[in-house]
Parts: structure tokens; C-alpha cells; sequence
């Protein structure tokens, strides 16, 4: 693999992770609020998919990494989570919503499994408009327990629709471990029936990079989705008002060796490793800068964005 | 022109003007639906635009925000507003809050369609009025359609409109007949007055409106009174500048609707009219809306569940003796 | 197979095509009305199933053969859609809903789907209650592409609950061909992966009690749910107002000489099968007598039965 | 004790004295609840009794009717009521319907326990109100759920009842604190009478009953009159009787809840009450609500939608001078 994509990736995770630092502090110094779902850990997962993807993107409320890598700027992605003006969602949405149709990100569904039917009908809809790409649609192994999930497989099978099924198995839904609530502790077997399905090292970055390409390259050919299971491993609680208590600390130190940064990192060039490190700290630093200084909305626009403006003044 | 077949020609004609325009239910293409509503535009239009789904609601509606997210304008059919039940959480929480929660960036260009009411013995679960529920979401247009030429107009509108829209049938009107004004500029926000007068308003809407039609003339007569009766079309927004002018007017209200009195839809209009009209109110408003039970599969049980021509005269006219009409 | 076993069997779907017979008849006396969905050419599966299984049955609104057969009578399935006082939901329910839990048969939901998951429910409540039986679901090829399904699915399997999963695969929902909008034209593909399989000849009543016999045995061990597939056709339209045009001439042709009572006759005894053929009619003709006599609901009930007598003080 | 404690004693007590009741939920058992509501209750009942379940709402709640058509008395918690919607067709079209359509021979003793409303920041899908549309279907007992000694008796006696109960908990009251009345033998759908006056009747549930009872005093100072604060209970059935008594005293009403103006639960009382008792009220009702937008992540957006103890004070004293107080 060439240096470039190797430091890009390598970038990309290290400005999300510290990009979740800076969420959380900020969090506990009040400038965020409600959920907040970190990714810390699963870095390699994120952003290897989204530099890896062409197309549109549905993810789920994880997903600050994955709409920073896609694009997105920090600066706009903090500021939403303070709520402010500036913010991708304008201070509307919020740390699960975020959404940038210029860049094909539809991020961001706080309804588990709620955003996996709409990519289907959005990959539906390149398959009907004969483009290129497709879509890949984003969710945790808790999410394959869900009705919606099933009827997507289903309906993306007997349509033969260009779908990349991406699941974040961290083995956990909250505090619920998946072998308890689902028939099996790898979900790539509900579906081994009705597509190509593919197991990843969701802690290397590399090879999750090199698994979406070809599942990208898998869509194209028209013979319907494709699955695709990246195991991985959360180093935070599920968000963060949840203490983490149902995992042992053998079994957080176990998956903290995995820390997908330094597995990358000793492949990459110490020289480029500072400068990126320090170049990081100064991106997240302006992120929380920016964010800070962007005005709150203003309470006039309550009703705004709700319709577009022509079916606004019906509404009104 | 029949109400379904005006259905069917809006739905031809956007399709035909527009290939973003996209069908999708279950039993719609081959079958051409329950009610026939789609009935020959699988062949004219092919089944890449006319799309039979599988029984799932959820995904049905889900997908059509997909669909309208990658830039179609999907048209949905629910077999019954009975199924949407199914689809609650892509109804509520996606397709009316995505265009908000995005500051606007998602726009849904889409219509589900749905008949709704009490038909003819099919029993408590596909008999029911959900009105009251879609209109309380904000994010939706939510329309009632009384009307071949209302049908014809407001559906071509919803379809061409930028924002989501609940289109709400009755099963027992799809063979309603009326001559369509091909050349009208109808606003389906606004509510319809169907008949002028000066004593009491009357505001209904879907099958209702035409069960109160029916008993209007012995109503007026035994009450010696003129009634404006409105189709109320829009349930949300509600235009509630007709209302106002009509109420102002006549100084007494009535409500009329199918659906079950506990929760109903016309509480809202009663409470919005004593809330900003109280002092314009010569009497106590009136609701008749169904009971609150289960729609039960024998007909004399069904029957005496919902307000009919018949229970529509008796109680206004009783209203309007104790209320010193 | 015994003589008496298959005489039974020979009875009951007898009396069931009569049954429907009756029933057609009557809804275009007018007698009848609403929904009215027709077993003709499918007795084989209803009857086999219903003799076969030992436990608490959930069926779809195609119910009144598994009625029949399960032990209700045709007096009170036949008031029912009549909507008499007498009918087994006292006129409330109708064609779709028949309920009888002294036999453990809870039919008729006419929900696509909507029965499984109480049927889960019942079966978890067995294996709680150490019941020796679980539970039977009926259900059609086009309920299982719905949600509820597959969530179902995946949780009897997880739970190990004692559960047969029985679908009636007569390849259409209403008038749409199953491989149009599923994923495989079998069902039982989509489980595989969670639990056994079989899929039986649902024309042939001897085969479907055997498979059913054989399921009811298997999830009395403990290991969890099992799927039968029971390929079947049925000789009417969806319900009665369905003209069934969406197949030919050609494929009804065919369909109808599977007829499942044609298959079981010859391997009768000639005298037994006359006499019984009259006794269906009069059995028949009783019910529908019943039928016509028995009451309208008086409408001072309106209000009875959506809650307990105590319960019903409160909301009124 | 608080408010969740309460829950959590009233689930414990019972459990301990019917080993058919049930709980369901996720995240229940092994992690005691997202809002810590189970805690303990797995490591006393077992994993059999107390059931952590896959994200699948609707198999939640189509699961526990089979468990109670099955024998058992099933207690579910759905995370939120954001996620009832997921499970509507099985609370509406089985829950609701199974006991009538069987003409009674399938019995549901069931509880449907969820918290709502708006909590703090949670953005437009986890922060909505449901009580609109869940007691607007006919078959399910709604209980409003604002203090830990209702909750305590009210919860205790719906698992006890043999009809399906829903049990709505508001996400902002988990930590509400008041001493418990274990002798008392409260009736869970009375109306109770927080406070006696005689000029206002104002009428509210769950947290907007503290938030207003917080801006009370300031009200009465302000309009120099004396309130009637009611908290409502039973959202359906309604004690109508309470409410009659209170209304014809003061003659003057105010219904105040959290959610969307459009659709409003709270509208169905002020049309009951302007049906039936027009020549009782002095003045035009009032209804405080939240407005129709879809909750903002944002707090001063999310605050602006919904009343709060200074619009609350704000508003009802513009309308007592308006109205003559
Ligand atoms: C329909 C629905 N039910 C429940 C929840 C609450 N909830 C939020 S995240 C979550 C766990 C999801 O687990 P998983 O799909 O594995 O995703 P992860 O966070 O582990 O990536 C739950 C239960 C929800 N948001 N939506
Ligand atoms: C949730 C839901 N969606 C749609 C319907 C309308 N409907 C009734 S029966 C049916 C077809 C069911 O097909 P299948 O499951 O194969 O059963 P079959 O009648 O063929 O035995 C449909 C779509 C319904 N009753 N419920
Ligand atoms: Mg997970
Ligand atoms: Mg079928």
C-alpha cells in the first residue's frame, strides 16, 4: 500500500480520536450535552470505510470519525456539538445527526437500525439513476436484531441493489452482550443465504481500507449487496453517561492492546508522525476555538428547516 | 371521473412529466392495487417506476425516504392506513423530522398514501382512523380527501410539493363520482365550504362529510336553521382562517368524524375555537366522533360505533333543542 | 399409517372444503361479508398441522379449516361469520379471528406477521412454566419478509424456545408471486443458518402430519425452534374478492390436480367414505342452520369485552 | 424515596409474591436499566424473570402479549417511548384489540412501562410525547406517572390488573423524591388534587405538573386569585368527575402539557369540557403546550419549545388580565 494513503489513514485517526478527546472534555466542561457516543477505538474501522467508499454513506449515531474522514470539517462537526449556529446541522441535530448530501454522508440516526432502510431506497435510487456507485450503510452488531435490518437484507437481495452492509460488531449493544440477545456472536450468518459476506479486523485499518474497496468494487458489478463484518473492540462506554461497568478490566486491557493507531503507527515515518501529531492538536484546538466563538441560533428560526421555506409559509 | 381513477390520472399524469416520480406498495403494479388506484401504470410506466414491495411497511416507507434522500420522488401506497401502524417510526421519527434535523440539507419530496375507516366488516384491525395521530407530527402535510376533483388537484400538488405529505383516503369512496374542473387552480391547503349558512358550522372531512351531507336538508328543516358545512381538507396545517370567518358568523360549531371520541382529531379544532373564539361561541360546540371501542366485525355493532346519516340528524337536532335552536 | 388416523384426516378436510363451500355460498347470499379468505386446496396443511401438533397453535386470518380441525366447532365458526351472538367471538371478531384457548388455538390475526411474535412470547412462556409442549405458527410465504419475522426468527433460536415455525408456501401474497419480492422462492432459506429445516408436500396430508409430528418432537428436546416449509397451492383468489387473475388458466389446471382430498381418497374404504361424505353435508348444513339462528349481538354490549367486568367499572 | 425507586420497590414487591410476572427490556437485567429503574432485580429473580431483550421493539411488546396470553404477567420497559413507535401496530392492533376481538377470551395482563418527554439535549428523536396517541386507542388503561408514591401504588396495582395497562414515566422525574404512603390505597385513575383554589382549574401530568406548580405561587401573588392544581393521572379513562367538580367551582380552565400544540393530549379535555360544561366557564380556556417543531438538539431552541415555569407564569398571568383575573 502507497506511503500517501498510509499517512492519510494514519491522520485521519489520529484527528478523529482526538477529536473525541476533545468531545468529552468539552462534554464535562458543559459545552456539550445529551448523547455523546464516542469512537475511541474503533477508529480504524471509520475512517478505513469512509476513505475507502465511494458513494453515499448512512451511518449511525457514532459517527463524528466517520463524518470527519469523509469530509466533513472539524470545525463544523464541534460546533454542532456545542449546538451552535455554524454546526453541520446548524445546532438542530446534534452529535447523532450530522449530514452533508455535497459529500454523500447521511450520518447520524438515532433510531437503532432506523437508517438502514433508507439506504436501501438511496441505493435503490442509483441503481434506477444507472450510476456508478452505490451506497454503504452502517450499524452495530446490536442493530442485526432488529425487524428493519432483516427486511433490508431481504429487499436488497431480491432487488439486487448496489448496497455495502458494513456491521460494527464490538460484541456489544450498551451493556448487552450480543451472544445473549441474538442467535449468533458473529451476525455475517444471517445473511451468508443472501449475499457475499466478508469477516475484518475492524483494528486494522488497512485491511478494513482494503476490504471496502473491493466490496465497493463488488456493488458496481450489479449482482446486489455484499456484507461485510468488521470485529472491533469500543475503549470508551457505550456513550458517555454510561460507566462501562459490565466489561472486566482484563477484558478492557485486551482491547486497548489492539489500539488501532499503534498498530499503523510503526509502518509510518517518525518525522511525519510528529509533524501530523502536532498539525492534529492544532486542528482540534481551532475545531474547539471555532465551535466556541459561533453564535448560538437564534430563537426567530425556531421553525425554520422544518419545511422548505415554500411549504413554510403554508405551515405557518 | 371516479375518486380512484382521478387518483390514477394525477399519478399518470406527474409520471408522466416527471421520471424522478416512483410508485412503490405492496400489490400495486401487477394488481394494480387493492382499490385499482394504480390500475395500468405498471405497463405504461414499467416496473422500475412501478414497484411492488414486500409486506413490510417499515421498509416501505423507509425505503421511500431513501428513494427521495438519492433524489426520486417516491409516491407511496399503504394498502391500509391499518399497516402504517408498522411504519410509525420511519413516519414520525425519519421522513418528518431528517429535513429538520439536517438544518434542511435532506429535503423529502414525498407522499404516502393511505385510505383509512370503517369499511364494511372487515374488522377491528383494518378499520381504524389515524388522523388524529398523523396530524400531530409536526414536519407532515397531512391531507383528507373528500373529493374526486380535491383528489385529482391537491395529489398532483403533494406530488410536485418539496415536503412530505400524508395523503389520507377512505375505502368507502373510491367509487365516489364527480366531474373534475381540469382547469381549476385548487389550493389543498384550504378548507372547502361545500354549503353556505348562517346558523351553524359544520366542519367534516373524508366519508363523514358526505354522511352529513346527506342529512343536512332535514337537519336545517327540523331546526328551522342554515348550516355552512366545510370539508376541512388540510387537517394539518388547518386553515383555521376559514374556520375563524365561519365561526365568527354563525356562532355555533360542530365537529364531525369517524374516528374514535377519546383522542379524536376534531378536539383540536373545538379547542383551538373556544381557545381564540370563546367569546364569539353562542353555544356549546358539538362532537360527534365514533365510540370508543374496538370496530367490531358485525354489522349492527359497526355501525352503532361510528356517527351515521341517521345518529348525525338525531344529535344535532337534540344539540340544537337544548341549545335553543 | 392407521385407518382411523387417516380416515380422520380424511374427515376433517371433508369437512373443511364443505366448510368454505358453505361459507362462499353464504357470503354471496349476503349472510356473510368483510374479509373471507378460502383454505379450498390447501385442507391438506391445516388438517395435517392441527392433528399432528400437541401445544398452543397461532394462526393467520385463513383459519377456519385449522379451526375446524383443532377442535372447534363448525356451529360456532360458522355464526362467527354470520357475526352471530353464538360465533366463537360472539360476532366481534369475524372471519379472522377465531380464539379458543381451552384447545390452545389462538387463530386469526390479520396482521401479515403480527402473530409470530405473540407466538414467541407463549413459547417462552411454556419453556418457563416447564410445559412438555411448545407452540406451532402458521404463517405465509409473503409474512416472511416482514420484520417481525426474521426478529422472531432470530429470537426463538437465541432463547432455544420450543416453537414450530410452519409456512404455508403457496407462492403468493394476495397477487404478488413470492420471487418477486422475496429473496429466494423457498423460505426456508432465510433460516437456515439459525435452526433444522423441512419442507414437506403440503398437498399430502399424511406427509404434513408426519413433519408436523416429527417438529412437535424435536422441540420437545430443548435445542430450540425448527422451520417446516409446506409447499401448497390454493384453488380460490387471495379472499373472495379477489379474482385471482394473476394466474393462468394453465397454473390453476395444475394446482387443482393436487387437490389433497383426490390424493387421500383411493387409499380409503369406499362405504366409509360415502358415509362420511354425507355426514360433512349435514354437518354443513347444520352449521350454516345454527348460523342463521343464532342472534345478532345486542347492542347494550357495545362496550363489553375490551376490558374485564372489573376493568370495564373504571372505564366507563 | 425516589421516583425510581419507587418503580423498582413496586416491581420488586410484586415479583416477590407471583412468580408469573415477567420483566422485559433492554438492558434491563445484566445493566439495571438505562434510567437504573431494575436494578438488582436479575440478581433476586434470575435471568428467567428478568429478560434482557434484543434491540426489536416490536418483538418486545408481540413477545410479552404471547407471554400473557401464554399464562404469565409480563412488566415490559421500552427504553423511551421514542421507541414505542416501533412496536405501534403490536400495542394498537394486538395489545389493545386481542381481548375484544376474542369477545374476551384472551385476557392481557400486561404493563407497558416508558419514560418521554423532553430531558436534556437528547435532539428530535429521543425527546418526544406520546400520551396523544396512546390514549387515543380504545382497550389500554394510560396512566401519567408524576410522583414516586403514584408510582409506587399505581404500578403495583397494574400488575395486579387482569387489562393492559400503559405506564408512562417521564425521563426528567427518575430522580424526584417524596415519602411513600405504604398504607395508602390509592385508586390509580383518580384524578388527584394537588392543590385546592377557587378561581382557576389548571389541569397538567408528569413534569409539566411540577414545573407549573413551581410558577403557582408567583401566579396567584400576580393575579390575585387561588389555584386549582390537578394532576391528571389516568390520561384514559379520564375522572371526568374530578375534573367537573373543580371547573364548575372556578369556571375557568388550563390545561398545560409538554408536547406539540398540534395534536395535543390536553385538547381533549378542553373540548370535553366546553361540550359539557359551555355555561360553567367564565372565560376562554387555556392550553399551555409545547409548539409544533420537532425538538432541537440546541437548548435555548429546545427550551423555547416547550413550556417551562416562566412561560408557564408568563402566559397564564397575560391570559388572567385578558380574561378579566
Ligand atoms: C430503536 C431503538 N431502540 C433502542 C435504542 C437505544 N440504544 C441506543 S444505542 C443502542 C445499542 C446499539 O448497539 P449496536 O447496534 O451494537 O451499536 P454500537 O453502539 O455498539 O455500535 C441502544 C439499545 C435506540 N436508540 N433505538
Ligand atoms: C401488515 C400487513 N400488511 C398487509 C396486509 C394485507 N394483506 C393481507 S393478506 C396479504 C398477503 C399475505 O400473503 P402470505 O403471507 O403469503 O399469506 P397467504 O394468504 O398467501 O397464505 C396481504 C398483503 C396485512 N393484512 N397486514
Ligand atoms: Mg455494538
Ligand atoms: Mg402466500
Amino acid at each position: 500500500m502507497d506511503t500517501a494513503l498510509m499517512e492519510d489513514l494514519y491522520y485521519s485517526m489520529l484527528l478523529g480520536r482526538h477529536f473525541e478527546y476533545a468531545a468529552k472534555e468539552n462534554y464535562f466542561q458543559g459545552n456539550i450535552s445529551g448523547f455523546l457516543h464516542l469512537d475511541i477505538g474503533q477508529e480504524a474501522l471509520s475512517v478505513g470505510a469512509m476513505k475507502a467508499f465511494e458513494g453515499d454513506v448512512f451511518t449511525t449515531y457514532r459517527e463524528h470519525v466517520m463524518a470527519l474522514s469523509r469530509g466533513m470539517s472539524a470545525n463544523a462537526i464541534m460546533a454542532e456539538l456545542f449546538g451552535k449556529v455554524d454546526g453541520v446541522s446548524k445546532g438542530r441535530g446534534g452529535s447523532m445527526h450530522m449530514f452533508s448530501p455535497k459529500i454523500g454522508f447521511y450520518g447520524g440516526d438515532a433510531i437503532v437500525g432506523g437508517h438502514i432502510p433508507n439506504a436501501v431506497g438511496c441505493a435503490y435510487a442509483r441503481k434506477y439513476q444507472n450510476k456508478k456507485t452505490g451506497c454503504l450503510v452502517v450499524f452495530g452488531d446490536g442493530a442485526t436484531n432488529c425487524g428493519g435490518f432483516f427486511e433490508s437484507i431481504n429487499i436488497a437481495t431480491s432487488q439486487k441493489l448496489p448496497l455495502v452492509f458494513l456491521c460494527e460488531n464490538n460484541k456489544y449493544a450498551i451493556g448487552t452482550k450480543i451472544e445473549t440477545v441474538s442467535a449468533f456472536s458473529k451476525q455475517a450468518k444471517k445473511v451468508e443465504a443472501y449475499m457475499p459476506t466478508v469477516e475484518v479486523d475492524g483494528m486494522d485499518v488497512l485491511a478494513v481500507y482494503k476490504a471496502i474497496k473491493k466490496a465497493g468494487e463488488y456493488i458496481k458489478e450489479g449482482k446486489g449487496p455484499i456484507f461485510v463484518e468488521a470485529m472491533t473492540c469500543r475503549f470508551e462506554g457505550h456513550s458517555i453517561s454510561d460507566a462501562n461497568k459490565y466489561r472486566s478490566s482484563e477484558e478492557m486491557k485486551k482491547c486497548k492492546e489492539l489500539d488501532p493507531l499503534l498498530k499503523l503507527k510503526p509502518l509510518l515515518d517518525k518525522v511525519f508522525v510528529e509533524k501530523i501529531e502536532a498539525q492534529v492538536i492544532r486542528d482540534i484546538t481551532e475545531a474547539v476555538n471555532f465551535a466556541h466563538e459561533s453564535p448560538e441560533p437564534s430563537l426567530a428560526e425556531l421553525n425554520k428547516y422544518i419545511f422548505t421555506d415554500e411549504g413554510l409559509k403554508h405551515a405557518l | 371521473m371516479l375518486y380512484r381513477e382521478a387518483i390514477n390520472l394525477a399519478l399518470d399524469e406527474t409520471m408522466s412529466e416527471d421520471t424522478n416520480i416512483v410508485l412503490l406498495g405492496e400489490d400495486i403494479a401487477n394488481v394494480g392495487g387493492t382499490f385499482r388506484v394504480t390500475e395500468g401504470l405498471l405497463d405504461k410506466y414499467g416496473k422500475a417506476r412501478v414497484i411492488d414491495t414486500p409486506i413490510a411497511e417499515l421498509s416501505i416507507v423507509g425505503n421511500a425516504i431513501g428513494m427521495a434522500i438519492g433524489g426520486l420522488r417516491p409516491v407511496v401506497e399503504l394498502m391500509t392506513a391499518n399497516f402504517s401502524l408498522l411504519a410509525f417510526d420511519q413516519i414520525v421519527n425519519h421522513m418528518a423530522k431528517l429535513p429538520f434535523m439536517s438544518a434542511g440539507k435532506i429535503r423529502l419530496p414525498m407522499v404516502l398514501r393511505m385510505p383509512q375507516g370503517v369499511s364494511k366488516q372487515l374488522g377491528a384491525q383494518h378499520s381504524e382512523n389515524y388522523e388524529n395521530m398523523l396530524s400531530s407530527v409536526p414536519g407532515l402535510f397531512v391531507f383528507a380527501v373528500n373529493s374526486p376533483n380535491y383528489a385529482y388537484h391537491a395529489l398532483k400538488k403533494s406530488i410536485k410539493m418539496d415536503d412530505p405529505v400524508i395523503f389520507i383516503e377512505h375505502e368507502l369512496l373510491y367509487n365516489k363520482k364527480e366531474e373534475i374542473d381540469m382547469k381549476s387552480d385548487l389550493d389543498p391547503f384550504k378548507a372547502r365550504i361545500i354549503k353556505e349558512g348562517e346558523d351553524i358550522t359544520i366542519i367534516s372531512y373524508l366519508k363523514m362529510l358526505d354522511d352529513t351531507a346527506s342529512a343536512l336538508d332535514e337537519i336545517e328543516k327540523e331546526l328551522n336553521c342554515s348550516c355552512e358545512l366545510i370539508d376541512l381538507c388540510s387537517l394539518n396545517p388547518v386553515d383555521f382562517k376559514t374556520l375563524e370567518a365561519s365561526i365568527k358568523k354563525t356562532g355555533r360549531l360542530i365537529m364531525i368524524e369517524e374516528g374514535h371520541k377519546m383522542g379524536s382529531y376534531g378536539a383540536q379544532i373545538i379547542s383551538w375555537a373556544v381557545e381564540e373564539l370563546f367569546y364569539f361561541l353562542d353555544a356549546a360546540p358539538l362532537r360527534l366522533c365514533g365510540k370508543n371501542v374496538p370496530i367490531a366485525y358485525n354489522r349492527k355493532l359497526e355501525l352503532a360505533s361510528i356517527p351515521t346519516p341517521k345518529s348525525i340528524k338525531k344529535d344535532i337536532i337534540n344539540w340544537g333543542r337544548i341549545n335553543g335552536l
